[in-house]
């Protein structure tokens, strides 16, 4: 018989994706206020923002179609979907087995393609524009962070992230060049793929410099919140991806059954939990440090930043096969 | 009495084809009746086809028999093992569905133009590919192939009253002979190299059983590669697909781009891997790097594009490519002597062909729908069709999908089989390699990136947004959607890209035996070790996925969250465009499909041989403000340049000189016999 | 008369034949062409003569009477009969010069000599020298109809080509068969006609018989 | 027996159409004279296939697989052509391009010529096959100028004076080889028999066999239209009248190849060496290319076919210089594939002119449409002439290739050129004519579909299916040849 176990851990981390993630958003957006020498909203404020969205009408374009009004249910499921196979909290997650990272940067890839469908949906010129830059950026993206993650499947030869992260955690710790560049190139993808400073700017409707935004413009109500949420989760979810694939220690690596009994695992988790806490603090005081210490490039800048990230990580797999 | 067996089912269905020949003459006049009954009647003989396919590779055996016509001492020999099954199987598949389709498309025809000879054609051209895979001799085989060629030939041509059709024609008709030449002489070293005399050597079974030196079977390997890409579209050999998949009819470049392609990538794996057998690493490494390039640049092209057509047949160069990129890995991993290793990307190889025969034939065929509708192929002058073709708009939404290798659905599988390929590649030592690897792997992750980009645009400027034509915005809702047997010609391919995207742990098991035939590796073992949901092609701890449960969850999720947010009544209200107060927006102010494709121009620029020109029209107040403004863009392929003009240049030239041979003067004529003369007799003396 | 004499008397023929086959190709006048041409004819039939008495060959005696006939009376009558009914008898020049065609001539009859060598080794026959001359004559043939622009001269080399050809059967051979001598000599006859024909085509249609004219059909543009 | 009737049929239909050349039946019985005698034809071949080879008519005549086969095919196109010209002509001279008594010359002439061909094929006599030779000359030379334009004059002139020199340098070569088999056989008619010769062959002097082979070369050569001495025939091919340019094309390049061939074959047993075969090859490939090549810069028509003749010559005479078992077959199957296939393609390039008042070909459109017999005759004819499966000349050209590929490697790709250019210049020009929509200056015409179809289904039988008759004789044929 399956045991109930694994899936109660399996629920928890979804729960906490879904949960952590505006209250990472809020903690980011308040250490930024703190730097630029603003009084800050609040740790809470992006649930506030969902809740109000949830509750207000839906503001539709009269020539939206269906896939318009079916694009952020999508997003938010498959989004979720991936929150449940990067190991969080346990390596050992019963969904861990149902997709590689290879499918969950497909997965990021489903929600990049139909958001952009959705934006050119309406017609409006900023929707093609924001569909256009947004299929650029994704298309160097892209491959850029699957080098990074091959760099490291390489050295650990596996794609699953959760046997990645256990090998990381049980071999003897070693510096490697090509971790270096992996995690450079990492850092510079999620930037872009998150559509954080200095590739696009979340909190700007600035027209001509909007890229997310632009896409995203008409929607309204529960729509939008699904988005928002959806895209607060996917900077967690990258933030998550970045600790699973590089600094994994403190992730529980028990097998999840009850033979080792509730309380140990327990405590692993929580001690997991724990870590996870700190870990998105420190990543956070990092990405607001890039955020302020940069100002945000024009578009045609930007390829040059994400060749320089995929250089960075094929460089990093050469490095591997050179040097070690 | 003979008892059923998979050949005698590929044998039934080819005699239907040949009765389908039969009765087209009867029906001549009729035209109506001429396409309800034929179309129908290769529907059946390519479902037929299928079922042999299938069974034949089940069982796995090889069935073979000898034809008493052909050359005096060479008659034709035909045979079944679970290769040829296999193409038959794709082949067969997607003829299935466009033989449905086309009874609906034909009818557009129908009073416009007479469609006798294109059926007439369209049945050849299946019962050539038939046979292509069929035949087991070199003669049978280049017969059938060329059939083949010619057919497709005329069917590119069926609009022949363009000249634009007629240069298409012309250019496929040349790539195709001069790559089939190519093939005869591969076969006719092949042939010598057995070492049998007179025609004795020009079976494919003489050719099993030879162990070749290696120079005579690199010449082989050559020229049949050479061959086989004129016919599969490798970069530089392409030019002529992009012409020519727009001037056929749809139906049919579905066909010749679904699976014609294929049959090409079949010609490569039976020479490589079956009659050659052993080869060195630089083949494999050859292969990938011009696979490689395939992919990369067929998908930028494909993003170049506005004519839908034409897009979508550079995304078939690209889709070549990948499959060439596994092709390679095999071989490098055949060389290296890991048979399971070479397994894994066969099966890939394999898989990627019948997804692409899926995906690429469902999104011809919805751009024929497209033209059957609108009457266009530049997508420029769509838009907004998603209100008026709900079937279609979806169907080619889920092509786009499954092209673009987003889970659940299949394109997904065989790139992820690639990747895991190449991720696996490490364990071999050469340091060629360990270079090419990783580039290899990049390259193969940008093409998967861009392809999304290069569907996105498809879908979204042909489908969504505002009509972009400049007059007569289409009717009423739904009132463009084309007739029902054009939306389950359409429909069942959609289907089979999402079977094929939650079932593969099936289908790898079902087709394991080829690639233990051709390269003694099975992977089914290990593919479905952790249950039919689970794939995990070497091992569950290395990688695994289910695209199953991927599909659930997304159901459920999106299920669950809709009857969440539904719990309490919010109204919808439906308004203009707010567009960030933009004022009185006009659809001409959409991004169209330069505007769209203009980042990516941007970065690859230098690959194209692009020319933009920007014209304001004089009477402004002032440059900024201009009142009219032209824009001309022209993107070329700089293949032309570099190698197809030179050529046809040159033999100009050469033929101009040639012609001074014939001045006319009869003196002249004269003094030729008397020097030929005096120099025979000088050297025969 | 001995053989011997009669092989002399044969290579003085020979000699003959060239001579002419040289004056046939210095030759500027019409009817000096075809006089020449004549003689020609004569000197081949009387060799033809000759060689059959030395071999006993009758059937020689034959053709030697079918030349007679051919190529000394009917073809120069029918040629003259023609050049006067489309008065032609003016001077005909030549593409290239009297001296240089000299020159070739002679590297021509050396190279034939030099061509035939190991042949005349081989043969048994009195008259074996005279093969050099034989294809001489027909070179030298071939060079007159290159080296002429009217249609009249041309098929004078022409006919001289074949004169040169009759020796190299008779004198090289002691002659074919008599079939194929008839035939030949009945091919001849045909041609004649047919160029008789010609010659009024031409005239009628390009009012002149200089075959420069006729350059329509070409290849370069 | 039937040798005679063969003979006889074609020579006194001649002397009869020469009387009633003009008639309304005429046509008639000028197929009735050409189909009897390929009823002979039919009659001697099953005589030789059942009683192997013979001669007749004492010694004169001797037949084998090699000449049999060709007389058979000689007397089959030459009666459909005649089947064709029944209505080619007539529009000829209903349209007053032929007077009456162009029309009795014509049919005289046509029955005369395949007189001649018949005799040079079936006669035992070297000299006798080059008077047949010059016979056959003769008899086209007045037909190429059959319609009194200065261009059709000039290119009979061309052809006579050509062929008349070519030949003459033939009968010095055949005197060159009486003169080395006389010491062997002695005086007499007896020297110059074929049989004789072919027994002595290795006796024969080597040193003059292969001097005569150069002359016989030159000679012959120049009737098979080889480069550089094939100056003659495009000219003559397209100013004749059609029906002449396909059997000249058809039948008398063949029996040049053939005469060549048998004189090769005694010069390889006398000197032993490959030497005749190479300068065939020689030839073989200079026009090939030169065919080919010349091919891209064609404007008429006809013309352009010629060329691909051209061009075909030069790849069966390749092919025998190569010799060998395979090369050889193929030769031989090309000899026959083409005259069939490229006299059908020029009885509908003929009615495509006439359909026309053209020959200009940037003139000629739209026949699929206009005519469809005469559109797909000639698009099938095209793809047949230049190597397309399921056609015949794709068996003979991938028998030829693939002997090539093995004998003589280093070759293959000037072939390859050659086919290559030659098959995109011919496709450039018949898709153009074929396709698109009926133009202005297109009439109607009731062309004689019986020919086409006929040729073209052998043509794709033989392609398809070769019967056991025809290999046997093709392999006896290589016996002889070797």
């Amino acid at each position: 018989m399956i045991e109930l176990y694994p899936f109660l851990i399996e629920a928890i981390q979804i729960l906490i994706v879904l949960l952590f993630a505006p209250l990472f958003v809020g903690w980011i957006r308040m250490l930024k206020c703190w730097f630029q020498g603003r009084t800050s909203a609040g740790l809470f404020q992006p649930y506030r923002d969902i809740v109000k969205l949830f509750h207000k009408d839906v503001i539709l374009a009269e020539n939206a179609s269906w896939l318009f009004r079916f694009t952020p249910y999508l997003v938010f499921g498959v989004t979720v979907l991936a929150g449940g196979i990067i190991p969080i909290l346990s390596l050992s997650l019963p969904f861990a087995t149902v997709a590689d990272v290879i499918a969950i940067v497909a997965l990021f890839a489903i929600v990049r393609f139909f958001t952009a469908l959705a934006g050119m949906d309406i017609g409006t010129a900023f929707g093609g524009m924001g569909s256009s830059r947004e299929m650029m950026i994704g298309s160097l993206a892209e491959p850029a962070m699957l080098m990074a993650i091959f760099t490291v499947s390489l050295i650990s030869q596996t794609t699953s992230l959760s046997n990645m992260a256990d090998m990381l955690i049980h071999k003897e710790f070693i510096l490697r060049p090509s971790m270096a560049f992996a995690l450079l190139a990492f850092v510079l993808i999620s930037l872009a793929e998150t559509g954080r400073i200095p590739v696009d700017n979340p909190a700007t409707h600035l027209e001509l410099t909007m890229i997310h935004e632009a896409m995203i413009l008409e929607y309204s109500g529960r729509h939008l919140a699904l988005i928002e949420w959806a895209g607060m989760i996917k900077l967690f979810l990258f933030t998550t991806i970045g600790i699973a694939s590089f600094f994994p220690w403190g992730i529980s690596t028990l097998p999840s059954n009850a033979a080792i009994g509730g309380l140990g695992n327990l405590i692993s988790i929580s001690a997991g939990i724990i870590f996870l806490i700190l870990k998105l603090g420190f990543l956070g005081i990092g990405l607001i440090l890039i955020e302020t210490g940069l100002a945000k490039m024009r578009i045609f800048r930007v390829p040059e930043f994400l060749g320089g990230a995929f250089l960075l990580s094929t460089l990093g797999m050469l490095s591997y096969f050179i040097l070690e | 009495m003979m008892t059923l067996s998979p050949f005698v089912l590929v044998s039934l269905s080819i005699l239907i084809i040949a009765f389908t020949l039969i009765l087209v003459p009867l029906f001549a006049r009729h035209q109506k009746i001429l396409i309800y009954v034929s179309f129908p009647l290769m529907a059946i003989s390519s479902a037929i086809a299928v079922i042999a396919g299938i069974w034949s590779v089940a069982v796995g055996i090889p069935e073979s028999t000898i034809l008493s016509i052909g050359l005096p001492d060479l008659p034709f020999h035909l045979r079944l093992d679970p290769l040829s099954g296999f193409f038959l199987t794709v082949i067969g598949l997607l003829s299935f569905f466009v033989s449905i389709y086309s009874t609906g498309y034909c009818k557009g025809y129908a009073g416009k133009r007479s469609v006798t000879h294109l059926v007439i054609f369209y049945s050849l051209f299946i019962a050539g590919m038939f046979l292509v895979v069929l035949s087991d001799d070199a003669f049978f085989f280049l017969i059938s192939w060329e059939l083949m060629a010619i057919a497709s030939y005329f069917l590119v041509m069926f609009e022949d009253e363009l000249i634009e059709n007629r240069r298409a024609a012309f250019l496929y008709l040349v790539v195709a002979h001069i790559g089939a030449i190519a093939i005869l002489l591969s076969f006719g070293v092949l042939a010598g190299a057995t070492g049998l005399e007179g025609f004795s050597g020009y079976t494919f079974d003489a050719m099993r059983q030879t162990e070749f030196p290696l120079k005579w079977a690199t010449v082989a390997f050559l020229l049949a590669f050479f061959g086989f890409s004129a016919k599969a579209g490798v970069i530089p050999l392409h030019v002529w697909l992009p012409e020519a998949h727009p001037a056929a009819p749809s139906n049919v470049s579905a066909l010749m781009s679904g699976v014609m392609l294929k049959t090409a990538i079949y010609g490569i794996i039976r020479v490589t891997f079956d009659l050659i057998k052993v080869f060195p690493l630089w083949w494999g490494a050859m292969v990938l790097v011009l696979g490689l390039i395939t992919a990369i640049m067929g998908i930028l092209y494909a993003i170049m594009q506005n004519d839908i057509k034409r897009m979508l047949a550079y995304s078939s160069v690209e889709n070549i490519g990948v499959i060439l990129i596994g092709i390679g890995l095999a071989i490098i991993f055949t060389s290296f002597h890991i048979p399971v290793l070479a397994a894994l990307s066969l099966t890939a190889v394999f898989y990627h062909s019948i997804n692409h025969a899926m995906f690429k034939g469902l999104l011809f065929m919805g751009a024929g729908a497209l033209l059957h509708a609108t009457h266009k192929k530049n997508m420029d002058e769509m838009g907004g069709l998603i209100h008026y073709m709900p079937w279609t708009s979806t169907l080619f939404l889920i092509g786009s999908i499954s092209i673009s290798a987003l889970p659940p659905f299949n394109g997904f599988i065989s790139e992820w089989l690639i990747f895991q390929a190449f991720l696996l590649s490490p364990s071999l030592n050469s340091p060629l390699l360990n270079l090419l690897i990783p580039m290899g792997a990049a390259l193969l992750a940008l093409t998967a990136a861009l392809v999304a980009a290069c569907f996105v645009k498809g879908f979204g400027i042909a489908f969504l947004g505002h009509w972009r034509g400049l007059h007569n915005p289409p009717l009423h809702r739904g009132g463009l959607e084309v007739n029902w047997p054009m939306r389950i010609g359409m429909l069942l391919p959609a289907l089979m890209c999402l079977i094929l995207g939650i079932l593969p742990t099936m289908v790898i098991e079902w087709m394991d035996k080829i690639s233990d035939e051709l390269v003694g590796g099975k992977i089914a073992t290990t593919a479905g070790a952790f249950g039919w949901l689970w794939l995990t092609p070497v091992a569950h701890e290395r990688a695994s996925y289910s695209g199953a449960i991927v599909l659930l969850w997304i159901i459920v999720v999106v299920m669950l969250v809709y009857i969440l947010l539904h719990s309490r009544k919010t109204a919808i209200h439906r308004v203009p465009l707010w567009d960030c107060g933009f004022e009185k927006i006009t659809p001409r102010m959409q991004y169209n499909a330069n505007s769209f494709s203009m980042p990516i121009r941007r970065i690859f620029g230098f690959l194209f041989n692009i020319r933009e020109q920007v014209r304001l029209s004089n009477a402004t107040l002032h440059p900024s403000f201009p009142n009219r403004l032209y824009y001309r863009l022209r993107i070329r392929d700089r293949f032309w340049g570099w190698i197809y003009k030179p050529i046809s240049e040159s033999s100009y030239w050469i033929s101009r000189k040639f012609g001074r041979l014939q001045q006319g003067y009869i003196h002249v004529y004269l003094i030729y016999s008397f020097i030929t003369i005096i120099i025979l007799l000088v050297f025969a003396r | 008369m001995s053989i011997n004499l009669a092989a002399q008397i044969n290579s003085i023929m020979a000699a003959l034949i060239l001579l002419t086959a040289f004056g046939l190709l210095v030759q500027r006048r019409m009817y000096g062409l075809l006089h020449l041409f004549a003689w020609q004819g004569l000197f081949l039939s009387v060799s033809t003569a000759i060689v059959g008495y030395v071999s006993g060959a009758h059937h020689l005696y034959i053709s030697s009477i079918l030349t007679l006939a051919l190529k000394v009376v009917l073809i120069p009558y029918i040629l003259h009969f023609l050049i006067r009914q489309l008065h032609i008898h003016k001077e005909v020049e030549q593409l290239v010069n009297v001296p240089t065609t000299m020159l070739i001539g002679i590297a021509l009859v050396i190279f034939s000599y030099y061509l035939t060598a190991p042949i005349r080794e081989l043969s048994t026959l009195v008259t074996r020298s005279t093969l050099a001359v034989a294809l001489a004559t027909v070179m030298l043939g071939l060079l007159m109809m290159i080296t002429r622009r009217h249609a009249v001269t041309q098929i004078i080399g022409f006919l001289a080509l074949e004169n040169g050809l009759f020796f190299a059967a008779t004198s090289a051979t002691y002659g074919m068969p008599l079939v194929v001598e008839l035939g030949v000599a009945l091919d001849i006859l045909i041609a004649a006609f047919i160029f008789g024909i010609f010659f009024f085509q031409i005239r009628t249609t390009f009012d002149s018989l200089d075959v420069e004219q006729m350059t329509k059909l070409k290849e370069e543009d | 027996m039937t040798l005679l009737i063969l003979l006889g049929v074609s020579f006194f239909s001649a002397i009869i159409l020469a009387f009633v050349g003009d008639r309304k039946f005429a046509p008639e019985i000028n197929i009735l004279g050409s189909a009897a005698t390929f009823a002979a034809g039919v009659g001697l071949a099953i005589e030789v296939y059942m009683h192997g080879p013979m001669t007749a008519g004492g010694k004169f005549f001797f037949v084998d697989a090699f000449n049999v086969y060709l007389s058979v095919l000689t007397s089959f196109v030459s009666m459909t052509t005649a089947v064709f010209s029944r209505r080619y002509m007539r529009w000829e001279r209903e349209h007053g391009r032929v007077g009456h008594w162009g029309m009795r010359f014509y049919h005289a002439m046509f029955q005369l010529f395949i007189f001649a061909m018949l005799l040079a094929l079936l006669t035992n006599n070297v000299g006798v096959l080059w008077i047949a030779m010059e016979l056959a000359t003769l008899s086209t030379v007045l037909l190429v100028s059959l319609y009194r334009t200065p261009t059709a004059i000039e290119a009979a002139w061309k052809y006579f004076i050509l062929c008349g020199v070519g030949i003459a340098l033939a009968l010095f070569g055949t005197v060159l080889l009486y003169f080395a088999a006389e010491k062997v056989l002695g005086e007499g008619g007896e020297a110059l028999l074929w049989t004789n010769l072919s027994q002595v062959s290795d006796k024969l002097e080597p040193t003059v066999l292969s001097l005569a082979f150069v002359f016989l070369m030159v000679g012959y050569g120049t009737k098979v239209g080889l480069a550089p001495l094939h100056n003659w025939l495009p000219d003559a091919h397209s100013e004749g009248p059609t029906p002449i340019s396909a059997v000249l094309s058809g039948l008398l390049l063949n029996i040049a190849l053939y005469a060549l061939v048998r004189c090769k074959v005694l010069v390889d047993g006398a000197t032993g060496t490959h030497q005749a075969g190479y300068i065939m090859m020689g030839f073989g490939l200079l026009s090939i290319l030169v065919a080919a090549f010349s091919l891209l810069r064609q404007k008429d028509v006809k013309r352009m076919f010629a060329y691909s003749s051209i061009e075909h010559m030069g790849i069966a005479t390749f092919a025998f210089g190569l010799g060998g078992q395979i090369a050889t077959f193929g030769a031989l199957l090309h000899m026959l594939v083409h005259s069939l296939t490229k006299s059908s393609i020029f009885f509908t390039a003929g009615h495509a002119s006439q359909m026309h008042r053209t020959q200009e070909m940037d003139k000629i459109k739209g026949l699929l449409r206009g005519n469809p017999l005469v559109g797909w005759g000639l698009m099938f004819g095209v793809m047949a002439i230049v190597g397309m499966p399921p056609f015949g000349v794709f068996v003979s050209e991938f028998l030829i290739l693939t002997a090539t590929m093995k004998d003589a490697p280093l070759l293959t790709p000037l072939l390859l050129i050659g086919l290559g250019v030659a098959f995109a210049a011919l496709f450039r020009r018949v898709q153009p004519m074929v396709a698109g929509l009926v133009p202005a200056n297109q009439h109607p015409l009731k062309a004689a579909h019986i020919p086409v179809i006929l040729h073209m289904l052998l043509v794709l039988i033989i392609g398809l299916y070769m019967p056991d008759f025809l290999s046997q004789w093709f392999h006896t044929a290589v016996e002889l040849l070797k």
